[in-house]
């Protein structure tokens, strides 16, 4: 079994869904020749030639909607967004658009589309390529968000995506796509659109967290299992739908619920995490939920991001604090 | 760039003598009263929901009076097989290609039902936002070039459009991949307030394909043979593989924006008066009446037969139940994610609830 | 002392600012000689004239990035968007620009603007005019998002959203814009851009709204009252930044909580002050946090959104549960 | 609309000999030095942000090697109180107009202070995202034009961002309103990994301004002396009140889109050579070898002054302490709410406890 890079996992589910079903489609900016400025386009335009995998102009409004287009078509378009700042013009397309064109032909018309887009910081890139704005897309009914967090995960999560009959917002944690390898068998298995993953198992507390401050995560449970704590580390995968079940079910047994995020804070998705809990998990609670995410400021440049991004440091203390409560 | 050169057609004149021999597919009356037709009964459509709306039983609707030739002439040309994607204006073209008045009453009366058609089933709903169809049609036009498909997407918006982004963006790409679609603005000299000459110093809307790289023109918007005939070209050039045009269709709006605007705050009837006399249905009549003899009696058969199928029409729409609270997540999903499942079961009990107190 | 309507005194606000304030700007779609689709701007043009009152081309994306520019420059736009459906084309604007040109240039260009838009459900308004997507705006670091819910708060809420250094989006419940009446002085008077107001005071539990769903969540107020239980009834009005202290404040008193809004559950703003509350103020809680709001759904059209908005009825139902539980 | 005409001027040829007379201001030996001088220092400039990059003290960054014509020549015939609204590839301009070295260097090592200009204190920051800064550029237009103010605001973008709406949309009611705004594309061919010709079928950029109803030309972009004279007109134009114009600078990106980019994977060497005998310094050095006697001395003596001002000022650049963490709250609001207080004791907390650790 071959091991393989977030990135690549990205390449190979593409690359098998484009094999599999021909109304799959794959373009966007630089995606072609260029093959994608990380490299997740690699080599498919020359596989399956400029018909199935193409650029388009600058134009991210365009893109967006001419999937709209193609996926009411019977196409399957993955349209790439080069990186999550730039996604923002596409939200109308989203929102009024993708998410509602079968509610509002009663399913005359469908949306199997998937907007796929780099995300989160950690890389030291540019102004306004760093961001984690997750839950505006979370908030919004008809789509589907979901975010990997291993290769493994990448390639059945983009696999059950580009085959999920509605509109998919699909976020790759940036700073993990060369971070590790992992073995998988490029077998065209999909994985589920509803479920979280569970990464990492114990009594103690319940670790929540999702893409980019994952690795964090799991590395603050480490840290705490030396000290003996353990944890149990929920990976959401899928935003939307939550599945609040697995949550909620490993907060019975440790009481403790600590959410972590890159994202600000403020109407952040671990919000939604914590008023789920809070109402359905309530009495399981014997410390407050706690976040570990983001501030609520503008990302900061390359010099400063190390400050703004969750690590396992201050996953630890926050663990610490719940232990510390009761 | 100062001798830019748009390109102008009118046919059929206000007062019903055409300006030079119609071409060959307009010269039988058959044809000429086809068109007819539909524009009388897209006024009679149009007459009835502000009607219904008067009284309290449509929602607030967006008339097309003294645009019918737009819509009816594109609605003409369109095969079945094109798809059509409308503002929310564009009724005329809507019924002309099969949906059906009831359907649009459902749709303006606030049920989503109404854009379930059961006549043109890959037509877009109308687009509530400003330009934001015109990618849709772009991507529908993809989509015909990748299969070979010899169809056209047809996708039309107001003047008002012409000054957003997602248009242009739109356009361009059409014209990069010389995509089967065309693109048609009603220019019906306003947008809700604003008039036409606030949107652009463009001197005309069809430039606006300058910049993308096409072929724009102008057509006499109230002059539903104009309309067809521009149009048919452009869907034939189109369709045989030659890219996008541009057609702006110089019309004007005779009522107010929507039943629940009153034009009389901005702009003065002095402005309007001249348009009736431009009325796109009168000039066809009196066509008719000059080369076919058509007579009084005919004409009255015709307002009645469509006053009777829109009256139906409306009727049936009346009597449609409203879709039980639930339907809001019956087409939410293709498969309801089961956290909605629980929201669903508490908008059923809330209904309940009500109905038992 | 004269009454006014909640539109009566956003014009009343618009007319003050421009009389006080030479920078101040108002434009929009419409907004001119027009006076805006719901005559929030009637007169303005008139009485200021068209350089400081006037339309614009129909785009939003310029209308919000035309005053970012104006803004650097020293004015003080305040802009209309004619429905918040047609607001998301500005995101990229707000996002990546408005909120952070104080940031990004360490205070060297400021962007004092105001985005206006009425908001909300209930008014049998055609596809796209209904909906409330707060959320995604308190999420963004380095706005403001202020919504009024009463004549004098929005007069008040207002002219400090113009007067304020920074960009707000300020959303108008176009549901209340004729609802009811209220005296208040046009005297030019601020009301504070951070702290929530108690509009109803009782101790046996809190409920949180703002905006459009204000009267239902005072309507049930007074119905539980009929029946013994008294309510603090607090409207958050800034919801971002928010104050947290007033709320825990009344749940450190009621032990429960209700929250209210019309906008979609998962990840609404609710979620945020559900999320604090669990932090901040868990010990206090007796009962699990509700929200009483709209579904996840695609808003209806007219006919069935009654059914989408919250009611004084579910509202009430979500207190009697809340007082079920200990 | 065939007959479509753009005009285009070049007044240096590639081999340094002019093609007419030079104009008048243009044909003192002072001014060809300076804009000498301007180009020779950007490109030091470059060359250095390069090197910091690939020795690891600098972040990603986008050269403009090739391009410096363009940015010198803006900033040559701006004035001091007009505003510059930049992409993030128009660093020879903002020098020429007095951004120091060192700042820019801070902004693409990550710090904001980079952009907390001492020099042109209204010029707007580098625009990351493509054609969102457009508005801003209308929006600043406005500004003067309401005041009252003689002065114009200039837009840079690339032929990538003439695909985005939003620059449509600013062109559009630049036009409208006769803004007084300059647009200036840097066409350098290539938009990333995108060639031209795959953004629109237009056959000039410079024709997108008929779309919103004004004049667009094209520009020899590596001919300093041609786009001083053009874009000066246009400023000139747009400074009397008579709107704006767009200006296509035909140059070309010798270099990698970025420092993470390598160009070979999607682009021949053999068309970027030819581009290289076009190259904007050598024209000007060839001129003045020719018509003024500038000597390897001379020439010796400015690389000198060049090259110790960008050590000086990258010496500066790395020698600058970074902000402290609590600065990502300093200007995040005019005055800091209560809530986001709480947070920054959290990051100042967090740093000590790393510090002590
Ligand atoms: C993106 C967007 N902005 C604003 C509106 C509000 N609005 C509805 S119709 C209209 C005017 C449209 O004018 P035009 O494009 O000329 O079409 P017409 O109404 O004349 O058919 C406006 C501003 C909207 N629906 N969508
Ligand atoms: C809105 C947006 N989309 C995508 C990107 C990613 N990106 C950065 S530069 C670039 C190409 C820009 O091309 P062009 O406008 O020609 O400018 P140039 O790089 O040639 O200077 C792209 C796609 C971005 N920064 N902003
Ligand atoms: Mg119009
Ligand atoms: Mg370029």
């Amino acid at each position: 079994m071959a091991e393989h890079t977030l990135l690549e996992a990205v390449n190979l589910a593409l690359r098998r869904a484009l094999g599999d079903d021909d109304r799959v489609l794959v373009f966007g900016e630089d995606v072609g020749v260029g093959g994608g400025v990380f490299r997740a386009t690699q080599g498919l335009m020359q596989a399956f030639g400029p018909k199935r995998v193409f650029d388009t102009p600058l134009a991210e409004t365009l893109i967006a909607g001419m999937a709209i287009g193609l996926a009411a078509q019977g196409f399957r378009p993955v349209a790439e967004i080069q990186f999550m700042g730039f996604i923002y013009s596409t939200l109308d397309q989203l929102i009024n658009h993708a998410s509602r064109l079968r509610t509002r032909t009663r399913g005359r018309l469908t949306c199997p589309m998937v907007l796929r887009a780099p995300y989160g910081g950690g890389v030291h890139a540019p102004e306004h390529h760093s961001e984690s704005t997750e839950a505006l897309f979370a908030h919004v009914p008809g789509l589907r968000v979901v975010i990997p967090s291993s290769p493994k995960m990448a390639y059945g999560l983009l696999l059950s995506a580009i085959r999920d009959p509605d509109p998919v917002v699909f976020l790759e944690p940036k700073r993990l796509y060369r971070a590790a390898k992992e073995a998988f068998e490029d077998d065209g298995e999909g994985a589920p659109l509803d479920r979280c993953l569970v990464r990492r198992e114990g009594n103690d507390c319940t670790l929540v967290s999702w893409g980019a401050s994952m690795k964090e995560t799991l590395a603050a449970a480490a840290q705490l299992a030396e000290k003996g704590v353990e944890s149990d580390v929920i990976d959401v995968c899928t935003l939307k739908p939550l599945d609040v079940t697995t949550i909620v079910e490993s907060v019975a047994r440790s009481g403790r619920l600590v959410i972590v995020h890159e994202a600000a804070r403020t109407a952040g998705f671990g919000a939604e995490i914590a008023a789920r809990v809070a109402d359905v998990g309530l009495y399981h609670l014997r410390a407050p939920i706690m976040r570990v995410t983001g501030y609520d400021t503008v990302m900061p440049l390359s010099r400063l991001e190390r400050h703004y991004m969750p690590n396992a440091a201050r996953i630890q203390a926050a663990v610490e604090r719940s232990l510390a409560s009761d | 760039m100062s001798n830019l050169d748009i390109h102008h057609t009118t046919l059929l004149g206000p007062d019903g003598h055409p300006l030079a021999p119609l071409p060959a597919e307009f010269a039988n009356h058959e044809t000429i009263r086809d068109l007819y037709r539909h524009m009388v009964l897209a006024r009679t459509f149009d007459a009835k929901a502000v009607a219904l709306h008067g009284s309290g039983r449509l929602g607030t609707y967006a008339s097309l009076l003294g645009q019918e030739a737009v819509g009816v002439g594109i609605g003409h040309v369109m095969r079945p097989e094109d798809v059509l994607v409308p503002s929310f204006r564009e009724h005329a073209a809507q019924l002309r290609r099969g949906v059906r008045p009831e359907e649009l009453y459902l749709y303006w009366g606030g049920d989503e039902r109404g854009s379930a058609f059961a006549g043109p089933t890959q037509d877009f709903p109308v687009s509530a936002t400003v330009g934001g169809h015109a990618p849709h049609a772009a991507g529908v036009a993809l989509a015909f070039k990748l299969r070979g498909e010899a169809r056209v997407a047809v996708c039309v918006f107001g003047d008002g459009a012409t000054s957003k982004g997602d248009v242009y963006e739109a356009m361009n790409v059409a014209g990069l991949w010389q995509l089967p679609v065309v693109f048609i603005v009603t220019n019906n000299q306003w947008a809700l307030s604003t008039p036409r000459r606030e949107q652009t110093a463009a001197t005309t809307l069809a430039q606006k394909a300058v910049a993308a790289g096409f072929e724009g023109e102008q057509v006499d918007g109230n002059d539903v043979i104009a309309v067809a005939k521009v149009v048919g070209e452009a869907l034939a050039h189109a369709r045989s593989g030659n890219g996008p045009r541009l057609i702006e269709c110089l019309t004007y709006r005779l009522a107010d924006h929507t039943t629940v605007d009153d034009a009389a705050r901005y702009r003065d009837e002095s402005e309007v008066t001249p348009w009736w006399e431009k009325d796109p249905i009168a000039r066809v009549r009196l066509y008719l009446s000059a080369t076919a003899g058509w007579s009084d009696q005919q004409e009255k058969a015709l307002l009645d037969e469509c006053g009777t199928l829109i009256e139906r029409a409306a009727e049936a729409y009346l009597a449609t139940p409203p879709q039980g609270p639930e339907a809001m997540f019956d087409h939410l999903y293709g498969k309801l994610p089961a956290d909605l499942a629980a929201q669903r079961d508490e908008v059923v009990a809330a209904t309940k609830n009500r109905a038992d107190g």
